[in-house]
């Protein structure tokens, strides 16, 4: 019982969570952000080539995690120009670090955000908008004050489903970002590594942290 | 309150559907002026388009002198009631009414004076806390009304707003939209598809057809005189009856029955094979000198009017008679025609001649 | 072919909610009985409880004598005309008519014989082999009919089938709804808000209100003989005006207004209170003696007739008159109203008394 | 260029292909005719505990996988009853066998077909099946002619989705049936360990591969 305690209060146990934790709350408001501000602007608009780049967004989705960590790897590898960009810049290459998780997180759960958001874009009454259109709200004030609180349903969920996929996320974050402990080391990584070494007490642990952190979600 | 002009009106979709083509109107201020036309004759394109909700492709389109076609739909100070009603629904009736002055930086004491004003003259006042799911159908359609009048706009304009009613309650709201713009006076465009709503209210009204203007009149005008056969057919209910006939020096043959009329009653100059529209209202039971005797086919009484199904020359035609007279299918009949209210139209071009 | 029996039908929803209670119906071979109400009053559950669709709380259904509460819809021999037509849309027009004949065995050649016999009925045959989704609106209704009629079944149910419709299909629709019942004879229950329909199909109709019956009988019988308040209003458009006043020993009181009737004509042994039920249609202009004078608020065009809204002893009320005499709003009228058409009805049960 | 070529028809490059494709499969037609008789019952019947069982249906969707991993080790492993009920029929545990992939795939999958499926049931208008009813068919006639019929869109597209989430299957797949190489060594398994071994040419190739396999499912 006593190793028990010990193992909750251990810097071992709680570090994941933290990681995980800040992870999925940055990669889960930028992308709330951004799914939503996307999914207004391609429910409402028509042009050429939207179709292409609404699957490239969705890819993600379909694509199994290695793949897309396999990806990541390759768009800000060290040869590739995203990846010396990065370097110049931050004096390091992103792979393997906090951020690279955070990427991953983000690339993986948008698609969730973005399909449930423009679901609700679209199920909606245009004419609402409309109405509001001639009652003489400029389009911020349309987007903010009709279409966010008709849509809150869906954005609700999306945000929901995006931020437990973003918790979640593993293949693609050990391939780009790495088993880093207290930096990379999310809870789905840390619970693999737990089984794969054979704690089965760690392991139970994390697991009731992450369904418990879903929970509480709802 | 304002007039309004729509020039040589074009919409064009897709590159090559046409939904409205060359539609010129002239609207005073004050009036009342109903589109009215099948589904798909463009007539809500049109309303659309003067709402700035719709591009225009060609033509102009001026409300009070002032060119609008690229004036976005928030400056064009209309207001407009939408076919299903189109509420705020996370809004209350009053956060509903009073988002329009909200977005028109009115003070919240002018707000709360019109908000109240338009609920007390519309019946809304117990339900101003209300959102729209908690109203009845007709409530909501009064929260619509309600929205376009708090703001005094220059221009009301209307798409179907009573279609989604049941008949009872369209025929109350009917009156009351007729009671509010005589009371308001704000210059109104209305859409409807229901030749009955045309009818009973406009000043003047337009009958659309494939996009483009058939008639523009008052309803008596329109109905009295219209002029060519879709109108003639589409407005009045029953439909006016049709018949396909020929001229002689004295008279009509319309199949194998012949009817003599009075030279003055014909058309001159025209070719022989003609149309003659008869409305429902126009034959009626006479004992005496008829015009002709038919068997009656099929009875539907309606309350106060029976109408009757019969033929005339062979062609099917429905009359309407009082329902104090008691008919069974299969009786037959003597019947005439006022003669001096028949219709007659060009077989090729469709359009009246007489 | 067949007679029904309804025997206390009742429906509850969720242990509480009552949609239908105790409900009471022969229905004799041949019939052609219209459910007509307000929505919600329980009309449609009844028809889809002899459909089969829904479970019956309590009473007992008997079709030709035969018990079907536990029959299951598919061995009842019904056929139904669905209110948005729930024809199969992944098949053609043909395929939609012979899934019946098909799910009972009926031989390849028999199925073929009795679709074109139904299709040439309805005037379908050159859309047998278009899918629903390419049919306009009146025709899918007619494949509904199609679908229904070839099974040959023992009772029709039709459940607002014309609902979808616009005016002017669902008054075509409507005699040919009719003229097929005269030809195939085939048990009906036909189910509509709309009491036009209800009074030009029914041979008989059964008025209902918070499911409830109000009223069984022949149009002719309900129009004239309405047993309550809420029948009177119901059926009849524009509806029934009613007036709240007062028995005097020769006359009525309504608001200040007098007016003096024959003793024959009024309710005995009936409190003072009373409610008056006036038809539209049963008041008319009269210059010589005039029961009362009004001034006209609103006038509505209605083709043929006209519609004028005023007041008798300040409670409102609306008169047909001719649209052959011109009328402006704020102009005074004599009138008069047809004293033997009048009827009283008890201002506390609302039932008729006289 | 003789080496890539050596690469594409070795053994250690088709083997991967081969193991995902089986498991896929044979994974997909389970949860297409599970998941689409599942969601019929569930979108026609009311029941007490119903919101219950098809919350635990669809946790897998929400939960991490190395989550779904953890539990089906659990509920699978050498000291579960089903495990020793599998170990006692089969005569060795069902962990790390080409059919514990097959069970993670399953459990994974399951969801996207019956959420799909049970949309395109309720989206359905329910009296076509009513006049069906009435039309004499009797209720298995009713889901096959009618009901599969007209939820067509949504049954297929759940289809496409729930395989390209089996073929796509990591993180429960690595922890519960391993990574043995013929057997239960999947493309997205294969590719994680290209990447961590530094074999980019046989990554790219399996990318390339599983890439194509779902472009050729739509």
């Amino acid at each position: 019982m006593d190793s028990l305690l010990n193992s909750i209060f251990s810097e071992a146990f709680l570090s994941p969570i933290w990681v995980s934790l800040k992870i999925a709350i940055i990669a889960g408001i930028i992308v709330i952000l951004i799914g939503t501000v996307a999914a207004r602007f391609f429910a409402r608009k028509q042009f050429r080539g939207k179709a292409v780049i609404e699957t490239l967004l969705m890819l993600p989705m379909v694509l199994p995690p290695t793949v897309v960590g396999f990806f990541l790897i390759v768009i800000f590898g060290k040869n590739s120009w995203a990846g010396q960009a990065i370097t110049w810049l931050f004096d390091r290459p992103i792979i393997f670090t906090w951020w690279a998780a955070v990427i991953a997180a983000i690339v993986v759960a948008f698609p969730l955000m973005y399909q449930s958001a423009k679901s609700g874009f679209l199920a909606m009454d245009r004419d609402i908008e409309n109405a509001a259109r001639v009652d003489g709200a400029s389009e911020w004030k349309i987007f903010f004050f009709i279409s966010i609180p008709l849509a809150s349903k869906a954005l609700i969920s999306g945000s929901i489903l995006s931020f437990a996929r973003a918790l979640g996320e593993f293949g693609a974050t050990l391939m780009f970002a790495g088993n880093i402990p207290g930096e990379t080391q999310t809870l789905p990584i840390a619970i693999y590594i737990a089984i794969d070494s054979g704690n089965m007490v760690m392991a139970w642990l994390w697991v009731i942290a992450i369904v418990t952190l879903s929970f509480l979600m709802l | 309150m304002a007039n309004l002009k729509l020039q040589q009106l074009t919409k064009v979709y897709n590159k090559n559907e046409i939904a409205v083509k060359d539609f010129n109107l002239d609207i005073k201020d004050k009036e009342f002026i109903v589109f009215v036309g099948p589904s798909g004759c463009g007539k809500s394109t049109i309303l659309r388009m003067v709402a700035g909700l719709e591009d225009i492709t060609h033509g102009e389109l001026f409300i009070d002198n002032q060119k609008m076609n690229d004036v976005s739909s928030k400056d064009r100070d209309i207001a407009m009631v939408f076919q299903n009603y189109a509420l705020y629904p996370h809004m209350t009736v009053y956060q509903n009414m009073a988002f329009g002055l909200k977005m028109r930086k009115q003070t919240k004491t002018e707000i709360e004076r019109r908000v109240n004003e338009a609920a007390a003259i519309l019946g809304l006042k117990p339900f101003l806390h209300r959102k729209p799911a908690a109203l009845s159908g007709g409530q909501r359609q009064r929260v619509a009304l309600g929205r376009a009048i708090v703001r005094d706009a220059n221009v009301f304009l209307m798409d179907e707003p009573l279609s989604s009613l049941d008949a009872k309650l369209r025929v109350q709201m009917r009156s009351e939209i007729i009671s509010l713009h005589s009371r308001l006076q704000t210059t109104t465009i209305y859409v409807t598809h229901d030749q009955t709503e045309a009818m009973t209210m406009a000043t003047r009204l337009v009958v659309l057809n494939h996009g483009q203007i058939q008639q523009i009149g008052t309803p008596k005008e329109v109905y009295e005189q219209p002029v060519n056969v879709f109108v003639a057919g589409f407005i009045g209910s029953p439909a006016m009856n049709f018949f396909s006939g020929s001229l002689t020096a004295s008279g009509l043959k319309i199949g194998d029955q012949y009817i003599p009329i009075p030279a003055g009653l014909l058309p001159q100059n025209s070719s022989q094979d003609i149309i003659i529209g008869v409305r429902p209202e126009d034959m009626y039971i006479e004992s005496a000198t008829p015009m002709f005797h038919t068997e009656i086919e099929a009875v539907e009484l309606l309350g106060a009017d029976t109408m009757i199904n019969a033929g005339l020359g062979d062609q099917p035609f429905t009359a309407r008679i009082p329902s104090s007279i008691a008919i069974e299918p299969g009786q037959t009949l003597p019947l005439s025609i006022h003669l001096n209210r028949m219709l007659f139209f060009d077989s090729q071009s469709k359009n009246r001649i007489f």
